[in-house]
């Protein structure tokens, strides 16, 4: 439906006007989300508001993966599936109200887990992830894969009434380079104990809490791949461009205390951080090859498929 | 002697379950450690364990004479990683908070 | 599909097991959210996520009220509706996605706007008030006829990068008691002149944008709904329950900036408040009789069905 | 004379526009008006009109002396309505935003 003489075709002018008329997108702005690709891991209570809205503002291709099925407990907050879809592929599920949302939209379905043998090459084919997981060993191996191919990671969790948000490996300089942004490896450089771990399952999740976080994602995704230059700051308007190496900043949410969010100031990248610095030990090979064992690294005990 | 110092410190993330389900607690603690130097970081875990936190799962917060995995410290909202850590010496009024971090979504 | 000797269904148990494992909301809560009848005025890029997590959560009755149709233009961040309603009512657009995300909530349509006249027969059918709406016109409407029915009221509005969030008359003491929380007109006494005041149509918006303030409108109303007791405060669970004038508290929210929210303190009721002061000069009578010109008052030039 | 005072203002919620497009201004205001009473937040008002606006719409900003209607003054995040509005003396470093309200939704 495009026309040779516009770069957008009339109805995506219509669709998305109402955002190309702010000076922080304009037409430059939506032809680079038109140009993006994005991935997002885990389609639940995070990946449902993040990817709606992604899909809402025309980014080009959305990747979903996520092995679950829907189940009814999960309705109260993975808003993007519906009763009639319990049993269904929770990555078909969103499909099904994406296209309806947004049929301009390259959906591409990953029905299955993120396992480390072919974590690399998923990723490749895309611009940015959003770690919409909930389990710290998929956290590493998104995070570490996410370094090994050069991809911003926009990270957030939930669980009870609380939220966390973080930007990571942004920009995405090569391992060693100091003026990358740090990664997950760089603020949690040891896993938490297995019995400090709850997930949404043991713990609860309030629908809202877990829905903030994830359509703050999809903010902070839009804000990185429509931003004018990779030297402009990410959460802030006012930074100015110095050669300083990138810290990053985390955003935690609270529902019952106030203030309800906090920012946070958090570290540049590790100097010996055993992702993304010169003295790494992750690497493509050890990765892929399984050398890396994430279930044991984070004590885990349920089978791998519920990554 | 030094004036013993008072500070807010905040717990959340889950790690609030342990210090009696409460997230804010306005505490005073000694100037001094019991080597006579200036209250850090450090000291404040410490003091914390004895003094504020009545769970016995001290595994949930402390491991190896610091804050286990998972946990961030942040001092006046930075991480203490930019402040120099459990060195960092506590000033009046600093705000201290802890952190879980939280796996779901 | 109750039992008489359980509160709810195993079908709502298994639907709503992980707020409900909460003590937040716990069995307590979650039967307060089913007795809870719940009113959004405006289902746009507010309404829609607003009315997604309150129907997830499992609120017995949600009643919307919409006048308008969707359009293409919508989609970007009306995330309830989509391409193929276009043209059809937002209500009822709405109506069909939230019906298949759950449908063991009372859905009620109000297909038109809110008018004077039929204000506050419509919210007497209601516990609380969400305001979702976009013009200053429609928010002293429903901030007066909130006073007048003692409804809580949650009010949010958005537009560009920025958004706002306030919870008013809570509790909704009657008029002249300033015990009761700050209404609208506390807060803002005169309204702005109409040249100041930028649509989202004119100054756009960005989906997440107003996607995080309408589900933070979902938490603040389940909050209100699932408290223990009107004397605890509302924003924060550390505040001590003295006998204070209740004061408001302002979430604003700039996605560009750093930090990003910014909570504020506001005023209690103004003893001189033309809606909830003994002195008050809004009444039932003048407002249903249409002698309160909210158009006027409000300095707007666009026709009264806009609302 | 009394020092100059230090102080952060910001605008938001589209009054930005009215100031260069920036949010964020650090500025220093005479300790005192021209009637030698220390410096307050109405004299902050008049001091940014004829000092840091470079838009001439001033009725978009101020209206009879003061903010227009749906113009808050928030000073160090409380209302200014509880700090004394217009009469508020500026103290070093305060940070007092305007915020004006929104209605998109
Ligand atoms: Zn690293
Ligand atoms: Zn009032």
């Amino acid at each position: 439906s495009q026309s040779s003489e516009w770069p957008l075709s009339s109805t995506e002018y219509q669709r998305y006007g109402r955002q190309m008329i702010m000076p922080e997108i304009g037409l430059r702005g939506q032809l680079q989300l038109k140009k993006a690709k994005v991935l997002i891991v885990g389609v639940g209570g995070l990946g449902c508001p993040a990817a709606a809205y992604l899909a809402g503002a025309g980014v080009g291709t959305l990747g979903l993966m996520d092995g679950d099925t829907v189940e009814v407990s999960n309705l109260h907050r993975q808003v993007a599936h519906a009763t009639g879809r319990v049993g269904m592929s929770k990555v078909d599920s969103a499909y099904e109200y994406l296209y309806a949302l947004n049929p301009e939209v390259n959906y591409i379905r990953h029905s299955f887990h993120l396992s480390p043998e072919h974590a690399i090459s998923v990723f490749e084919q895309y611009d940015i992830v959003l770690d919409c997981t909930d389990h710290p060993t998929s956290r590493y191996l998104i995070s570490d894969t996410s370094v090994l191919t050069s991809k911003p990671l926009v990270s957030a969790s939930a669980l009870k009434t609380e939220g966390q948000l973080i930007v990571l490996n942004d920009p995405p300089k090569p391992p060693g380079d100091l003026f990358g942004g740090p990664c997950y490896r760089c603020i949690f450089p040891k896993p938490p104990p297995a019995e400090s771990v709850l997930s949404c399952g043991e713990g609860g999740i309030l629908g809202p809490v877990v829905g903030v976080m994830g359509v703050l994602q999809a903010l902070e995704a839009i804000k990185v791949l429509t931003r004018r230059s990779e030297a402009q700051g990410r959460m802030t308007d006012a930074e100015p461009a110095t050669a300083q190496p990138v810290k990053a900043s985390l955003l935690i949410f609270s529902a019952f205390s106030s203030p309800q969010f906090r920012t946070i100031k958090m570290r540049s990248r590790r100097a010996d951080c055993a992702a993304c610095s010169a003295k790494r030990v992750v690497t493509a090979d050890s990765l892929s090859s399984g050398s890396l064992d994430y279930i044991a690294f984070c004590g885990r005990t349920t089978p791998v498929d519920v990554l | 002697m030094a004036d013993p110092i008072p500070l807010t410190v905040e717990f959340t993330g889950g790690l609030e379950m342990l210090f009696s389900d409460q997230r804010k607690h306005k505490i005073s603690i000694p100037g001094q450690d019991e080597d006579g130097s200036a209250s850090n970081v450090a000291y404040l875990i410490h003091w914390l364990c004895d003094n504020l936190m009545k769970d016995p799962r001290k595994e949930m917060f402390v491991l190896d004479d610091s804050v286990r995995p998972g946990v961030l410290v942040l001092i006046n909202d930075s991480d203490w990683e930019l402040e120099g850590e459990a060195n960092y010496e506590l000033q009046p009024n600093d705000n201290v908070v802890f952190v879980s971090t939280l796996h779901g979504g």
